[in-house]
């Protein structure tokens, strides 16, 4: 089970840094974030998944703080570096 | 406790009418108990019940209670539309995922996307920011914008019927907040006949 | 082995990423890749047996200054267009305009 | 103890696919808007089947509910960020790519 786990938090690895492709291709900007979204998800994974290989429960409270920290980060981006065109506002 | 902390967050005072102030208080304690239970799971949970973790965990955990009925006030939900609205969620968003899944597998990438705009039959509030968020996590479609009265949804595939789905969602939606629609769905004719 | 493949993966992302975020141009991409690159690093503090940096890491490095760096962003733009000079409350300048 | 150890296999695995169909989507689909769907639902279904296979794993109920709060936070967080930049991307006016 030890091999499968630090396996396929390699596969998740470098399924990030495939996904990087994105945040250098764009190509709109939201698509780069979209990109750091997802990093934000897989590196949740990883986590979830190096906890269970080296027993270390510790770890899910770090993946806990990526969770919450990716949606910080993408409300951020919305709602300061990426305004609505001229003449709208939030319709909430 | 718990009635003093409903009290507090009451906006009104209780000098209006007796019987809605009561039925409030009680609605107020009623959910109040249900959240405290729930946070309280949620901090054993991030404590991995270590029983010395209380001391700082029982405060916190009134604390968001009182925090979160100031921010969202007691809504009426109904138990058996939750236990049908689970295995449903798990069901379309494993349904969902092998959809997209498949889809970007797929050397020709089959997706005929657009926009569809649903009329909405829910009434405002909780129950259309919880059918969002459904939405957006269901096999196709993905919510984008809510108007006053229809939901703009990006569809993955608009040769899928798209609506006949989301009115189906918006069923047991409504279904877990304890709402019936067929009442809205007269208003609504009404209105535009 | 599956760790040396691991880390090695990890460490060279990490030197790659911080040379992108720092030599490109564009701004946004670089805080984008900054971001990435905080959240690779708390993911090397964890290989090295430091969950509690690798909190702090993921908290600050990636989450808060990710933020920060795009609410400066924003403002920087306001800035250059002479039309809307900044207010000082950046938010309502931002999203209402 | 193998049969729990093989279906976890089979989750953790299943789970790593879908997360791999999330990149792939994220890589060849064609704007913002179906990108977005990549994203929110194949990762969110493989997070889900990454955590369940691990919590089959676990030896106390306390991981096994902080391992479902962090997939929950997860999930409501993708969600509501992906409505967020959908609705943006329609207010500034991105055309949704037509086949």
């Amino acid at each position: 089970m030890h091999i499968l786990y630090l396996a396929l938090a390699l596969f998740l690895l470098l399924n990030l840094i495939a996904g990087m492709y994105r945040v250098l291709r764009g190509p709109t900007v939201a698509d780069r974030m979209l990109a750091a979204q997802l990093f934000g998800t897989t590196s949740v994974a990883i986590l979830l998944l190096l906890a269970q290989a080296a027993n270390q429960p510790a770890l899910l409270d770090v993946a806990l703080v990526f969770a919450l920290l990716a949606a910080v980060t993408a409300v951020a981006f919305v709602r300061r570096a990426w305004p609505g065109a001229e003449a709208n506002h939030d319709p909430h | 406790m718990i009635v003093n902390a409903s009290q507090k967050t009451d906006p009104s005072h209780p000098d209006s009418s007796d019987r809605p102030d009561g039925h409030r208080v009680t609605r107020y304690v009623g959910s109040g108990a249900l959240r405290l239970g729930a946070f309280a799971l949620v901090w054993w949970a991030l404590t991995g019940g270590a029983v010395d973790s209380w001391l700082v965990g029982l405060p916190t955990v009134l604390i968001a209670t009182l925090i979160s009925l100031a921010l969202v006030p007691p809504f009426s939900w109904s138990l058996t539309g939750f236990v049908y609205f689970l295995p449903f969620f798990v069901w379309q968003s494993l349904r969902g995922g092998t959809d997209v899944a498949w889809r970007a597998f797929h050397p020709q990438i089959p997706i005929n996307p657009g926009i569809v705009k649903y009329p909405l039959l829910l009434p405002p509030g909780l129950p259309r920011v919880f059918l969002i968020n459904t939405v957006s996590l269901l096999p196709g479609t993905l919510s984008a914008e809510l108007e006053p009265d229809e939901l703009i949804v990006h569809a993955l595939d608009t040769e899928q019927n798209v609506l006949a789905e989301l009115k189906v969602v918006e069923q047991v939606v409504a279904r877990l907040f304890a709402i019936s629609l067929k009442n809205g769905e007269r208003n609504r004719n009404v209105q535009t006949n | 082995m599956l760790h040396w493949a691991f880390d090695g993966l990890l460490g060279t992302g990490l030197l790659w990423l911080a040379w992108r975020a720092l030599t490109t141009p564009d701004l946004f991409k670089a805080i984008v890749l900054f971001f990435s690159f905080g959240l690779l690093m708390a993911l090397a503090w964890v290989r090295l047996n430091a969950p509690d940096v690798a909190l702090a890491e993921a908290a600050i490095g990636a989450g808060l200054t990710g933020a920060l760096l795009l609410a400066a962003l924003a403002r920087l733009d306001t800035s250059n267009q002479p039309a809307n000079p900044v207010t000082g409350d950046g938010e309502s300048d931002l999203v209402d305009h | 103890m193998t049969l729990i150890n093989g279906l976890s296999a089979v989750l953790l695995i299943a789970g790593s696919v879908f997360f791999l169909a999330g990149t792939l989507g994220l890589l060849r689909f064609p704007d913002i808007y179906t990108r977005l769907h990549a994203l929110t639902k194949a990762d969110n279904l493989g997070l889900g089947l990454i955590v369940m296979g691990l919590a089959a794993q676990s030896q106390s109920w306390a991981t096994v509910g902080k391992l479902l709060l962090i997939w929950v936070l997860v999930m409501f967080a993708a969600a509501s960020v992906s409505q967020l930049i959908a609705g943006r991307a329609l207010q500034r006016g991105i055309r949704p790519w037509k086949r």
